[in-house]
């Protein structure tokens, strides 16, 4: 017999969190950890208690885009995301800080499953998880480990964004996951691409986000971050997603 | 103390099998702890006889044994298999902590001793499983 | 006993290929396919004859970017790569057409090993290998794989892009491959970011290429591509690249 | 016949082992093809017979055996075991082009009978491996 008991271990770490939203999209770079970051503290501005699980193990993103530090996690029974502008907050970048991680996909696998074993959420309203591009490992363990994620698609009007977006949300309709619906990033000019892809899908089309230059140099500071356009517009798709 | 969390987790699922199985009552529960988790055996002990959020009373009186597996690692640039004590790297208290916390992240601090790679199997010694159960139904 | 032999077959496939120039990053959507693609593009304009290998199992975009068409490949003896616009072209579009990828860890490195081992890539001066965003599986095959691939490493100067691409190339520098250099994609100012960057690892920073909104129209059209701004600063790159 | 690609190196691979195990010859070569492959077993053995730029005076003479494995699936979501032609998902000429070429497709085209899951281990049956093999040396 070899039983691993991690997986009970995650889901009593989860037990007291009411929802889990994971912003996902298949493609890198189309700002899945702007808005799962941003997203996490407008929420958190407005009241809920709020996580964020940086799930991108080999290139965590949120550390940088929201500013919190890096160090060793408290570790009272399990381990305490950190707190920071009213979100709590864990990282792989808290244990591996500026090092690389090399890891073959088994190995995401398991330190994915290790830190949702060891991280005490405690009673949260939403965790945000922000996932990492593709299909593989991770997108595959957060469909089996925590069914009742709810998957916000973020995509771009860019083609080669569309196609790899659309293979993401081929997957997810495959195995029935729930879709909160599709937001278009980077927003330049009136586009129908992320209603069209939607549609294609039968899934909302939540809205869009401006391309705004100005959240570039905002990252790091929560509050600059949220006097941003790039976070009021998203401050107002808070409803569509029940929060 | 995050092997608290761990051995939490143990023991939920070790109600949860005794649950499945029919079991009454668990009697021997044998934990091995993999090397590169680095948990000593005596403080993992106790953690199991004492977390107190999973108590089930399939479980009651029972006293896990925890064994130490050594780390078994084997590079897959070049093919040599290492222990963990041979390892190149970096191997201070902070990269130990961090590994101890993420076991993977043996890949980030750790190296092949014969090439250098961090691409290598972890053939053994990581994680926290349960490698045997007994227990015993009502009606024995 | 049990041999996989597709190692000997991938070595067999490559043996006429001079040189291998992976286009690399950790970080998605900086543009690792775009380069890749219009560096093919372009070198082979200049003459040479030139492969490119798509490398994203998930996401794969090179299709999209150059426009060639996805149908089964010929298969005389091997598979053939596509020929378009001059560049030998072969991606896991040319079976999966449109259809997602849900790929672990390992199928990723089995289906890169069987696409090495069946493609008959014939005489070549240069092999461009367009890397997925991460440090998984494929980036670990590629330096197990082919020792001899030169990495050109992209970034941009966004603060969290200079942070992933910092891990990849602490990856690079730890295995002792070979870096061709860095380059700074989609500048919008003049910055220091990638000279920087490439400092702290002690290789080449090779230029920047500019932010130029009219790629993204000229996507799939080859004649259109070569006429952009971003094609000629990469054309311009070539004799840095020895090609 | 993208198969003769894959003969050429069943054939380099057996050469080279061959050369490092300082055979003479190669007497005996059994080839495992999986069934996701699916390729003919008479084919596969005509093409390992015919593929000439794998030539190798250890080779000659050879008469390799294939045989053919059947798949063996597991999911990972749900656990149930099936077998390739109680796979659900679209299966048509196609698909099953795109598997023969890339056998890791059947993840984009097959999923689990019980729940629908792309997310399935491929146990046994895919890939083309080399499962046994003799040879005499010289001095033999
Ligand atoms: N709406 C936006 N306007 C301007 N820049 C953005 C916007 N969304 C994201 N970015 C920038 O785009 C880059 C990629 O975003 P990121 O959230 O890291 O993407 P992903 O997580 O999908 O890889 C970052 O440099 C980020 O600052
Ligand atoms: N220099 C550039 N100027 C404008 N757009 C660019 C530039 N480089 C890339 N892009 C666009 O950025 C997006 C991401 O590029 P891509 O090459 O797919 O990145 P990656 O392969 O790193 O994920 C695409 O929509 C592409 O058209
Ligand atoms: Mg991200
Ligand atoms: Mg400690
Ligand atoms: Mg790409
Ligand atoms: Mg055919
Ligand atoms: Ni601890
Ligand atoms: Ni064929
Ligand atoms: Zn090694
Ligand atoms: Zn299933």
């Amino acid at each position: 017999m070899t039983l691993d008991p991690r997986a009970d271990g995650a889901a009593a770490r989860l037990a007291d969190v009411k929802r889990v939203i994971a912003v996902t999209g298949g493609k890198g770079g189309i700002g899945k950890s702007s808005v799962a970051s941003v997203l996490a503290l407008e929420a958190a501005g407005i009241g809920h208690r709020v996580g964020l699980l940086d799930l991108d193990l080999t290139s965590p993103s949120t550390h940088v885009l929201l500013g919190y530090p890096t160090a060793f996690p408290e570790e009272p029974f399990g381990v305490e995301p950190c707190d920071h502008a009213g979100v709590r907050c864990m990282s792989i970048a808290h244990f591996a800080g500026a090092h690389a991680a090399p890891l073959r996909g088994a190995s995401v696998s398991s330190a994915l499953l290790e830190i949702l074993a060891i991280t005490n959420w405690g009673p949260l309203d939403v965790l945000v998880v922000d996932m990492p591009p593709g299909l593989g490992d991770a997108a595959l363990d957060v469909l089996k480990l925590i069914e009742r994620a709810e998957h916000l698609v973020v995509t771009t009007s860019s083609r080669v964004v569309l196609d790899s977006v659309n293979r993401m949300l081929q997957l997810l309709m495959r195995v029935r996951a729930r879709v909160l619906g599709v937001i278009e990033n980077m927003q330049r000019a009136p586009s129908s691409a992320a209603s069209e892809l939607a549609g294609r899908h039968g899934v909302r089309c939540l809205g869009a986000l401006p391309y705004d230059a100005s959240f570039e140099d905002a990252a790091g500071d929560p509050e600059r971050i949220s006097g941003t356009s790039f976070a009021s517009s998203l401050r107002a798709l808070l409803p569509a997603l029940n929060l | 103390m995050h092997e608290y969390a761990l051995a939490e987790a143990v023991l939920r699922a070790a109600a949860r099998v005794a649950r499945e199985q029919d079991l009454a009552r668990v009697t021997r529960l044998e934990v091995a702890v993999g090397e590169l988790q680095q948990i000593s055996q005596e403080l993992f002990e106790r953690a199991l006889t004492e977390v107190e959020t999973a108590s089930d009373p399939r479980l009651e009186g029972l006293e896990p044994t925890v064994t130490i597996v050594s780390a078994a690692l084997q590079c897959r640039a070049c093919g040599a298999t290492f222990a963990m004590g041979e390892a190149a790297g970096e191997q201070g208290a902070d990269e130990m902590e961090a590994i101890h916390f993420v076991p993977e992240l043996a890949h980030s601090f750790l190296a092949c001793p014969q090439c250098g790679s961090p691409d290598f199997e972890i053939e053994g010694g990581r994680g926290v499983t349960i490698a045997a159960m007994e227990g015993v139904t009502d009606d024995a």
